[in-house]
């Protein structure tokens, strides 16, 4: 039926002037989008399945190739936008939920771009990092401040709570095996080793290839339990208890069978095939004391020996949850805003569900400080944190640490067309077939997940150096630092910022 | 309306200086007088300040407080509240000449208290805390009235003008102590008020600072959590709070303050022996939030002793000297130079070393 | 001696190499120009497909020559531990291509087959090292001493 | 140590590259009836039609007997070897020492005795540079030519006249062209390949009785000529060894190492030798450059006292006529996997798990992945024989055997 019909999202230009017919989009599309037409010696396009990943764009020799918005229209309207107009289309069609991937990418706002950095002039000299040190090397944990002396009266340096030492304030945020692939997965892990941070295994175990990376892993323990162990909780420097996910607060998650292939099975322990349904809450925790029963299993699992923390979406009460969760046990809190990306989520949920991490992150450090219990917990931001100047606002408003998954994996490859759910992933990160998995290179995407951190931290440092703070304890939270733009009092006071010019 | 401390954060440039007779001998604070006045430059009138240790002998048991009121309403309100709280053993103004570069002053009123006993035990405090509380309490809670010292047997004296003219209108070289810190103050922008200038003290402890540290909202966010209240939004309130916190409250020693507020960079921890490593890995890790950065060097008074500190990459100027029984901190040389010609041993400390000077056995015996 | 390396376990099989192979021994302005205007540029370099498997393979340069030994006018020679072709020389027998247990000895199609051709490591155009290594998306192909 | 070489073909040249490797400083002295640089023979056709220069007729660099220290004598032609003296003399009467030999004697043609033959005034064979000047000098685009034999040398012959006249008449005892080497239906499509060129053929047959310019055909037919080549077939140069007292079958007898049999000290080389084709076992003449190369290289290493072997022989063969290439290697009994298209013809001979040989004829490429499974021996069941069957390809190795082919240094 011809309103059957949907229009391709994307337009697929080749300049056959250009073009050699070497093939080489036509061998790297999983969405078999280019053809070779023997009848008319020409490649064609089948544009509708399209995602514009850009793979092909990126590997064309003689730069034959474009990929741009269809420029077929609907008549404009700013209550109906021709997306929304489709997906209903496609609704009517399938009956079916719709699925979507990657981050939030509705016109909200984007807090972070509304906050800027002040620097020194005059009164107080900036630091050149390039001559002085400087530091950002950041500890994580509950924090005592309790001081307990020998008998000779020295200090005895014993925390009381196990901490996470991270030479770098950015860690990888959690991101199953299954939703990417083995070679994202040792793509992390390499890195975070060599940065001296944390990646973390998200909901999906951990590949037992990877257990030397332990020191540097950060092992989930999600309403799925999958590939959750005892031997897995060993091998982990910290444990996450996923209670949310920025992009989909509520509901769980859905790794389809197709996807669990003998590694994934084997890794999750679950059988071949079967589809992985994590449930939206953790059936043992309907409440904040269930959820101190599970932070106190895990750390009695693990002999006390290794920070727990609890990972939640950013959600409208979020600064008391966040206060019940500190006063629960918990040693490290993880606030993932509603920007944050996922591997499939229900469109409807990732676009209009949760808070941005910038509000939350302000709302919660303020309350945690009123209650006095600020140093029981430290706080990592997670959900969009998309560059440098992003982790700097976030430290002075009051994180300790980043967590990035999505600029991660821009990293390593992924243009961000947001068709993770369709398993089909062109630059090898969100998918198991095998064929698609081997183009991500782990040798040099780590190194390149080691050069983003490394350039951000840089710039962190220069950031830092032009506030004329030396070290990032100093910019934690010092909310002085930031100024708003363009924000009404009512944002400025949630942010505890003032405006600019103030 | 231009706005004063504790509405607003004015950055400052400054001199300080500071001396203590390790013997206990009492100095006059003309001597402090002529110390900070050849650094005239390094102020600009818009606040200055004293703090004397030793000065009050005869009420060496008893808090004595300084106190600014704006109005007659606001003494009334407060001495109602110190009242019920304190059993006031002596009160007057405060001894003034009147010197022509200083002016506007507030009403400049000084006690010596005695806490209640039954309303220290109602409070389930320790009697420090207690008296700690009541000025945090009032300095924010009651308008038009700022305590401004507070501590046994030491004196804070501060107003608006050259720090010079501040000495001369409190009639400082009336007073003898065995030690004093000066402060002449350059802030950007100030409308005046009295309250804002340094140093700034809580109880036994006084800080004079020059500096303007950017870590100021991470330490002042942090601090809070511990029951204090930046009321002022100065540096020299912050690092005094920080002190207090760490010694008074956690039993912290001076060396181990510096070694938490202008510790050791990372790289130097590393490389010391695996004990010390420890320690100090501990401490930068557990008061994380009290590393103060950016530009500061301070001296800090307390009872029995001075500390002088910088911080850790010592981006202000800071010498120190002796003779004899006397040590000296300054700013700049010429400061010490001024009243002790022959001082010896002139060093600059390097950033994040405390240095520190206290009584002697004889000078205890004849001071506490 | 540093020699082109094939990880099968990266080859993406995208062929791509030997585009880029075949334009740099063109002489051609650039890789459009050795493939367009009735130019079929000849690649040294030879992708194999096998399902999921695909290896890049071209000249080992091996120490033992075959190719060398069994060429019957003396274009082939070994310098440096590179094998090179002197293509005036070469009268187009094919015995290298009978005697190469690589199958890396490639006939130049462009000239009729008169001549064969073979990976240089780039020594003879001015890439200045084996471009398939340079221009290879994904690693798979390395020079390196092993 | 005093080297001394009879020959200057590809054994030759194989011996001294050899010795070189090893034994910098010994003297060579290389001795050779021919008076010519180093020369590849199966260029003589190319030169006769102008595709080679006489520059490019030299088999190594024109500084190859210097950059390796070797003392020439050309033109002279040895006429014994004393076993005992280790000496060989010339026919100039000179006599030199040696303390290790080789001998690369080659081989010369065939020419059976037929009536009449000693009237024909031109008549040539075709195997040394001589001999292609020689036809150079009196063929016109009027030229009748006759050529007796449709093997290698007779066809190569044919495709260099054809650059001068198309009246060319190969006839071969045999039914087939090249039957040494291909089999009937791969002869059929060569021969129609160069029929289609203008080369008569009479197959099956051979010549009677010549006449100065006719030759009468058993067959009874006559075929006029003003030019005769003889290209029946060749025949070892083993005289002097034999003489010296080597053992000698159809050719010289040597170990591994290349060393003749009853001598000491002297080794031979190339196609005056024999060796065990492995595909067979049997001991044979392969005249075939490779051979003689690594023949002669093999020599030189042991007589420069570096022990190695010469083990893998096979017959083999790459040639083209008017642009359509043969590639065969081992021998043709066993089970066969025979494709043919158009020109493009394959033939894959497998026996007991091996395969032992090929015949490509047109597409020829990658064919020495062919070759190295005969050589290597490699067991069929180990690879994917149906990949290979469609072509060559290293993908049908075992991903082991791959990676110790292509991922380790060689």
């Amino acid at each position: 039926m011809s309103v059957n019909y949907i229009p391709a999202v994307f337009e697929v230009l080749r300049d056959t002037d250009r073009c050699i017919k070497c093939r080489a989009c036509e061998r790297q599309c999983a969405n078999e989008v280019h053809y070779f037409d023997e009848d008319f010696d020409k490649m064609q396009v089948i544009e509708a399945q399209c995602v514009d990943c850009q793979r092909c764009v990126t590997i064309c020799p003689t730069s034959a190739l474009k990929i741009r918005k269809n420029q077929n229209e609907f008549r404009e309207g700013a209550n109906y936008p021709q997306k929304l107009i489709i997906e209903n289309y496609l609704q009517a069609q399938t009956g079916a939920v719709l699925l979507s991937s990657m981050g939030n990418p509705v016109d909200l706002p984007v807090y972070w771009d509304k906050i800027l950095i002040n620097a020194s002039q005059v009164t107080n000299p900036s630091i050149d990092p390039l001559r002085e040190p400087m530091e950002t090397k950041v500890y994580l944990g509950k924090k005592s401040l309790d001081i307990k002396r020998g008998d000779d009266g020295e200090i005895i340096p014993d925390t009381e709570y196990p901490q996470l030492e991270l030479d770098v304030p950015i860690m990888f945020s959690a991101m199953s095996y299954g939703s990417i692939s083995y070679n994202a997965h040792e793509s992390l892990a390499r890195a975070a080793t060599q940065l001296g941070t944390f990646y973390n295994t998200g909901e999906g175990g951990l590949h037992k290839d990877f257990y030397k990376y332990g020191p540097n892993t950060i092992v989930q323990v999600a309403s799925g339990r999958f590939g959750v162990s005892k031997q897995y909780l060993d091998q982990g420097a910290a444990i996450e208890i996923k209670m949310g996910q920025g992009a989909k607060p509520g509901i769980g998650g859905h790794l389809p069978g197709k996807k669990v292939n003998a590694d994934v099975s084997q890794t999750r322990m679950i059988p071949m095939g079967t589809d992985a349904i994590s449930p939206a809450p953790h059936h043992d925790i309907y409440s904040i004391e269930d959820l101190r029963q599970l932070i106190f299993s895990l750390k009695e699992a693990t002999e006390y020996k290794k920070p727990v923390m609890v990972k939640i979406a950013a959600v409208h009460n979020v600064a008391a949850i966040a206060s019940g969760i500190a006063r629960s046990g918990a040693d490290i809190l993880v606030l993932d805003g509603f920007r944050g990306g996922t591997g499939a989520a229900p469109t409807r949920i990732r676009d209009n569900v949760g808070i941005p991490i910038e509000l939350a992150l302000a709302a919660v450090d303020q309350r945690l400080r009123d209650e006095h219990i600020r140093n029981e917990v430290s706080v990592v931001v997670a959900g969009s944190v998309r560059s440098s100047a992003d982790c700097v606002k976030a430290f002075a408003l009051g994180a300790d640490a980043c967590y990035i998954g999505t600029a991660a994996l821009l990293a390593i490859g992924c243009h961000l067309c947001r068709s993770c759910h369709g398993a089909k992933c062109n630059w090898g990160i969100a998918t198991q077939r095998a064929d698609l998995v081997r183009r991500l290179n782990p040798d040099f995407a780590y190194k390149r997940l080691v050069n983003l951190v490394h350039a951000w931290d840089h710039e962190i440092k220069e950031m830092m150096g032009g506030m004329g703070i030396n070290s990032i304890e100093s910019l934690k939270g010092n909310r002085l630092m930031l100024r708003g733009v363009g924000l009404n009092d009512r944002e400025l006071e949630i942010l505890g910022i003032k405006h600019a010019g103030e | 309306m231009q706005k004063k401390e504790g509405e607003i954060r004015i950055p400052s440039g400054c001199a300080i200086t500071g001396f203590i007779s390790r013997n206990g001998n009492r100095i006059s604070g003309g001597d402090a007088i002529k110390s900070i006045e050849v650094m005239h430059d390094r102020s600009n009138g818009l606040g200055g300040g004293f703090a004397g240790y030793g000065i009050y002998p005869e009420y060496k048991d008893q808090y004595a407080f300084h106190i600014f009121y704006e109005s007659s309403e606001a003494k009334d309100y407060t001495e109602k509240y110190l009242d019920r709280h304190f059993d006031i053993i002596n009160l007057s103004k405060i001894p003034t000449k009147q010197v022509k570069e200083i002016t506007k002053e507030p009403l400049i009123w000084r006690y010596f208290v005695n806490p209640l006993p039954t309303r220290v035990a109602a409070s389930q405090l320790d009697e420090e805390e207690y008296v700690a509380q009541c000025v945090l309490k009032i300095n924010k809670d009651h308008k038009d009235s700022f305590v401004f010292s507070s501590g046994k047997n030491m004196g804070v004296f501060k107003a608006v003008g050259f720090p010079e003219d501040v000495g001369r209108f409190y009639r400082l070289d009336e007073y003898a102590g065995y030690s004093w810190t000066v402060h002449g103050r350059y802030p950007t922008n100030t409308p005046g008020w009295w309250g804002g200038a340094h140093p700034f003290a809580l109880l036994d402890y006084s800080i004079v600072h020059n500096g303007e540290i950017s870590s100021y909202d991470a330490n002042r966010r942090f601090i809070e959590m511990f029951g204090y209240q930046c009321t002022l939004q100065t540096d020299t309130e912050v690092i005094t709070y920080i002190i207090d916190f760490l010694n008074r409250k956690k039993k912290l020693t001076l060396s181990e303050i510096a070694e938490v507020i202008a510790a050791p960079f990372w790289t130097t921890i590393e490389r010391r022996e695996p004990k010390e490593c420890e320690r100090l890995k501990y401490l930068r890790n557990v008061f994380a939030g009290m590393l103060i950065t950016g530009p500061f060097s301070i001296i800090l008074g307390y009872k029995g002793g001075l500390m002088a500190l910088n911080d850790r990459l010592k981006l202000r100027s800071m010498v120190v000297g002796e003779k004899d029984d006397m040590f000296y901190i300054a700013s700049e040389e010429c400061a010490i130079r001024a009243i002790c010609k022959d001082a010896e041993d002139i060093r600059a400390p390097r950033g994040g070393e405390a240095v520190i000077a206290e009584l002697n056995e004889e000078g205890r015996r004849k001071c506490l | 001696m540093k020699r082109v390396y094939v990880n099968e376990e990266r080859c993406l099989g995208c062929h791509l190499c030997e585009y880029w192979c075949a334009y740099a021994n063109s002489g051609e302005k650039d890789i459009m120009t050795a493939f367009k205007l009735g130019k079929d540029a000849t690649p040294r370099i030879n992708v194999e497909d096998d399902g999921d498997v695909h290896f890049a393979v071209q000249c080992r340069h091996c120490d033992d020559t075959p190719c060398v030994k069994a060429c019957i006018t003396g274009a082939l020679s070994c310098n440096d531990g590179v094998v090179e072709i002197n293509r005036d020389k070469c009268v187009g027998c094919y015995t290298c291509v009978l005697t190469c247990p690589y199958g890396c000895i490639v006939i130049d199609k462009k000239n009729g087959g008169k001549t064969v051709t073979k990976c240089e490591l780039c020594t003879d155009n001015s890439n200045g090292e084996p471009v398939c290594v340079r221009e290879c998306i994904n690693g798979a192909i390395v020079f390196e001493e092993r | 140590m005093n080297y001394v070489i009879i020959g200057n073909s590809a054994a030759a040249i194989g011996a001294i590259e050899g010795i070189r490797a090893y034994d910098k400083d010994g003297s060579v002295t290389l001795i050779s009836d021919e008076k010519y640089f180093t020369y590849s023979r199966p260029l003589i056709s190319y030169w006769l039609k102008n595709s080679v220069t006489d520059e490019n007729m030299k088999y190594r660099d024109p500084d190859f007997y210097e950059k390796n220290n070797v003392t020439t004598m050309l033109g002279e032609t040895v006429t014994a070897i004393s076993a005992n003296e280790k000496t060989v003399t010339t026919a100039s009467g000179k006599t030199i020492a040696f303390d290790k030999l080789l001998c690369a004697t080659g081989s010369k043609p065939f020419v059976p005795k037929t009536e009449g033959y000693e009237k024909v005034k031109n008549v040539f064979t075709f195997m040394k540079f001589d001999d292609a000047k020689a036809i150079k000098e009196v063929l016109t685009a009027d030229s009748k030519v006759l050529i007796v034999g449709a093997g290698l040398i007779g066809l190569k012959a044919a495709e260099a006249v054809h650059e001068y006249t198309e009246n060319i008449t190969v006839i071969d005892l045999a039914d087939r062209i090249l039957s040494s080497i291909l089999d009937e239906d791969a002869a059929k499509i060569m021969q129609t390949h160069i029929s289609d060129k203008g080369v008569t053929f009479k197959l099956g047959t051979s010549v009677k009785v010549f006449s100065e310019n006719s030759a009468e055909l058993q067959n009874g037919e006559t075929v006029d000529f003003d030019i005769l080549i003889m290209a029946v077939g060749v025949r070892p140069n083993t005289e002097l060894v034999s003489a010296a007292g080597g053992k000698v079958n159809r050719g010289i007898i040597t170990d591994k190492t290349q060393l003749v049999d009853g001598l000491k000290d002297i080794y031979a080389a190339g196609d005056c030798t024999e060796s065990i084709d492995i595909t067979t076992g049997d001991s044979k003449i392969l005249a075939l450059l490779p051979n003689a190369f690594l023949q002669g290289e093999v020599a030189g290493k042991n007589m420069a006292g570096n022990l190695c072997y010469y083990v893998n022989a096979i017959p083999m063969n790459a040639i083209g006529f008017f642009g359509l290439h043969i590639i065969t290697a081992g021998s043709y009994t066993g089970d066969t996997y025979v494709v043919t298209d158009g020109e493009n013809y394959k033939k894959l001979i497998t026996k007991d798990d091996k395969l032992v040989g090929f015949i490509l004829m047109g597409d020829v490429d990658r064919a020495g992945i062919y070759t190295s499974l005969i050589k290597e021996h490699i067991a069929l069941s180990e690879c994917n024989f149906d990949l290979l069957k469609d072509k060559p390809l290293m993908a049908a190795f075992s991903k082991i055997r791959r990676n110790k082919k292509l991922a380790e240094s060689h």
